[in-house]
């Protein structure tokens, strides 16, 4: 579907013919798509190849065949370039934060930009406040709540200003105040987003969703469709 | 029993980083030394020791455990079995000088712990084995285990900032006693992180 | 604490070499090699080195390694090696002996290298390096035909007599368990975090990768300690402060 | 409410001016309530006291005032006996596992009963084949699914009879099939149970259900009661 000539220019998230395998088994098989929708909800049941499907696109994964490419650029060569890129969200927020304390955590994600220690210190101060964090700066991060640590993991993402966000199962363990803060943000982002969810009424609201199941792509469409499928055909 | 477990099986994890092997050395530079000093500096000297001994005899049993993905009865009879055992002592060595009251450490005790039982203890240990095992005399063993000191040097380091940073991140860490520790008065609870400032609580 | 499974195996392992049907096998012979990886490099194997006791297996080469050691002499090394051959014979592992030799060759060269450089009698070198060699051998033979849970399960006998010493054998092999168990969680989160750190600044640094591990390290203690408590293990007493 | 001299007979979970601190935190405050219903739901948000409340049930958490008596046993005296009625389910299956294997796991829970290791045996097929986790007897833990890890747990907690399940978000983390097949197992219970959750709708299927809110009991009474309150004034 997508000219194989395409140049660098190119918009959007191609899969060629994507295959991964660890071991024998083939976790991901032979996955051609291209996303351009802003919103891009991935389904599907647990080990149905999700989280290995959405780690290709900023190259934590890499193609056993095939090949990803962001806007023209492919994921393995370019995979600095990409990174910088692509805002990734864990579904554990314990191994995504790093530093210590909640602005040291964010300011971890502007180091080597050349950036001068006032202008780190300000962006940071300005993503917590806009998160409701502000307070918190000095907190240990990991005595945060476990909603607070997801906008944690949020803010040191946005900061770094990506042009992407990935998140992967971004509302599991919040309660219902917490899950509507962040799929409010998520909701909001200007970014393009790609979000792993088994909360079948967000998939609801995004542009397009994609259905795994055993390691294939299964269905891509509106979401409506592609849950009607979900539901009917793997539940 | 947990804490000593999970440091066992941090060791482990840390014998995934592929190992250094110098030319000219049979011995490995391996990161799972500043394991053993971790254990030690943040469990202290007996669970520390404990969580290496518990390490060695999986080991023993056959399991992949050292760098580079090595194990078996036969890594006791290596030249460098004598670095291995050395970890006992060494963790040992490191907690009683790091945290000799329990409860949140000095940096400087760090330092001092890891120096002296994490570096020293371990070489006091490792060397003379190694000559006995390769036969070459002691004094040249030493010569060659010298290129060790600048790796370890900086895993002592390494673990001075590690405890620090652990003391910020994580102050139950250090808490003396566990969760549960069973019902106190509720004015004669020790000091938590947030009464560091004050003179509460009677940390060394 | 009775130390063992269900089926009355010793602690700890999985039984790498339990038959299956012959589809089955193929099919998990792949998942078994991983298993393998993590959880020891016991080979099976029906042969009389296989069945003898871990007890005496570990026992042996003890005696073995304290006569090489105690007795440098030509005849008492070239005896080892051959019981040493002979063993792998027995075992229908020889081609194991030629892998692992193969393996320790740089070990051996380095270890000859070193004390000829150091103008060593070139009999002592070659006797200490022999010497060296068979022990580590014949270590690997007690491994590699001994299931790691029979080993742990000698461990645990062996300890016995610490009892006196305040050594808690069942314990202590519970320990063992629990350690076999969180190598792999640790191994997950650490894999975690490195994709994290990578993910967001594009480089590795040690203390931004060890102190988030650390920080999961003691949680998964925690957890660890409550899920024991739950399910009935009391935690041992405290010391008196 | 309830008479304080209360006998050893008495049936119910009974909280008595219950209060939890942690530092200078009130993670819990003065809560008095008994337990009767044979399903009783917890709800509120993330950090209200919610894992607290239900960890006094077992003595994993001592009060700090008050007291908790579970049939008329002292939580914390009598915490020994407490812990082989009461299984527990966590909600990071991760650390419930003990064990490196399966069937090693599950046998776990039988040790110290005086049992010969042809009963253990028996009781752990038995168990695992009911959850059809039969084939996996001899599978590391650590290779299990998602799901499969969740219904082990359950398969460990319920090989030792316990006669009160505490489960403390059973279905985080699991997809839709996965959910209901543990919900499936929670509802069909036989023993009496206590379920922490964000789930609303499972919430609304238990006999009874507690609201927290920053530390305290708000409300106590029919789920359908209790769920509206939370959604109007908490959410
Ligand atoms: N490094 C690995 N080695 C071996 N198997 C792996 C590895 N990573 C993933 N798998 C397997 O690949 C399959 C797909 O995994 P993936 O994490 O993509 O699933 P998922 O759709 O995200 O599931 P979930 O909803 O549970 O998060 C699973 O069966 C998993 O066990
Ligand atoms: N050991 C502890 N030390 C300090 N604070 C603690 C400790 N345990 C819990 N807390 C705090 O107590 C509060 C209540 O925690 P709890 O785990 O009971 O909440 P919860 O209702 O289960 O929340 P969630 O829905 O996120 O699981 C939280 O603010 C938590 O940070
Ligand atoms: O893996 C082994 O077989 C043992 C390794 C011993 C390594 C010793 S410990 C002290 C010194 N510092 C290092 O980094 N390596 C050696
Ligand atoms: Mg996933
Ligand atoms: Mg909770």
């Amino acid at each position: 579907m997508t000219p194989c000539h395409a140049g660098p220019q190119e918009e959007g998230i191609r899969f060629e013919g994507v295959s991964v395998e660890r071991g024998e088994a083939r976790i991901l098989d032979d996955v051609t798509v291209t996303l351009r929708a802003r919103r891009t909800a991935i389904i599907g049941r647990n080990g149905s190849g999700k989280s290995t499907f959405v780690r290709l696109v900023n190259g934590l994964v890499e193609p056993d065949a095939g090949s990803v490419a962001v806007d023209g650029l492919d994921s393995v060569r370019e995979r600095r370039r990409l990174r910088r890129m692509v805002g990734f969200l864990f579904t554990d927020a314990d191994s995504q934060i790093v530093m210590p304390t909640v602005a040291e955590d964010v300011a971890f994600s502007l180091r080597g930009r050349g950036l001068d220690r006032a202008e780190i210190q300000r962006r940071v101060t300005e993503i917590l406040a806009r998160f409701g964090l502000a307070e918190r700066a000095e907190t240990p991060a990991h005595e945060l709540s476990g909603g607070q640590q997801k906008l944690l993991a949020l803010c040191s993402i946005l900061v770094a200003e990506p042009r992407i966000v990935v998140a992967d199962e971004p509302t599991a363990l919040l309660d219902a105040v917490n899950t509507r803060r962040i799929t409010g943000v998520l909701r909001r982002l200007s970014q393009r987003l790609i979000v792993v969810t088994h909360d079948l009424g967000f998939a609801a609201g995004c542009d397009e969703a994609l259905l795994f199941h055993e390691s294939r792509l299964v269905a891509h469409g509106a979401p409506a469709d592609v849950i009607a499928q979900y539901e009917r055909d793997y539940c | 029993m947990a804490r000593i477990a999970t440091f066992a099986a941090l060791i482990a994890v840390m014998g995934l980083v592929p190992p250094l092997p110098l030319f000219g050395n049979v011995t490995p530079i391996t990161l799972q030394t500043l394991g053993v000093m971790l254990a030690g500096a943040i469990l202290g000297g007996v669970p520390g020791a404990l969580s290496v001994v518990v390490f060695l005899l999986l080991v023993a049993a056959g399991m992949p455990f050292l760098a580079g993905g090595q194990g078996g009865l036969g890594a006791f009879f290596t030249p460098s079995a004598g670095f291995l055992i050395g970890w006992v002592p060494s963790a040992a060595v490191v907690g009683w000088l790091a945290r000799p009251h329990g409860g949140r450490p000095a940096w400087w005790r760090v330092a001092l712990g890891t120096v002296v039982g994490g570096i020293l203890v371990v070489y006091a240990i490792g060397i003379p084995v190694q000559a006995l095992v390769t036969g070459i005399p002691l004094a040249k063993t030493a010569l060659l285990s010298l290129m060790f000191v600048p790796g370890d040097l900086a895993k002592a380091v390494v673990t001075v900032l590690l405890v620090t940073a652990l003391a910020r991140a994580y102050p139950r860490a250090f808490r003396r006693s566990g969760r549960g520790a069973g019902r106190r008065p509720a004015d004669a609870r020790p000091a938590n992180d947030g009464a560091d400032r004050s003179v509460v609580g009677g940390r060394s | 604490m009775s130390g063992t499974t269900a089926d009355g195996r010793p602690v700890g392992v999985v039984s790498p070499g339990r038959e299956r049907s012959g589809g089955e096998v193929r099919r998990r012979a792949r998942g078994r090699d991983r298993v393998e990886r993590l959880f020891g490099t016991y080979l099976p194997g029906h042969s009389v080195i296989h069945r003898l006791p871990a007890g005496v297996k570990l026992l042996a080469l003890a005696a073995v390694g304290i006569t090489a050691a105690a007795v440098p002499r030509p005849e008492v090394l070239a005896a080892a090696g051959v019981v040493t051959f002979a063993a792998f014979l027995l075992a229908g592992l020889v081609g194991h002996l030629a892998r692992q030799l193969a393996r320790l060759a740089w070990l051996i060269l380095a270890v000859a290298a070193g004390q000829l450089l150091f103008a060593l009698p070139v009999p002592l070198v070659v006797a200490n390096t022999a010497r060296m060699t068979i022990v580590i051998v014949l270590a690997s033979l007690v491994t590699v035909t001994t299931p790691a849970s029979q080993v742990l399960a000698a461990l645990e006998r062996g300890l016995q007599p610490l009892r006196r010493f305040g050594v808690d054998p069942p314990r202590v092999a519970l320990t063992l368990s629990l350690t076999l168990r969180t190598v792999p969680v640790l191994a997950r989160q650490a894999a975690g975090i490195r994709d994290a750190q990578w993910a967001r600044s594009g480089r590795y640094s040690v203390t931004a990768f060890v102190v988030p591990l650390l920080v999961a390290a003691l949680r998964q203690a925690d957890r660890l300690a409550d899920a024991l408590a739950a399910r009935g293990l009391d935690k041992g007493p405290r010391p008196p402060r």
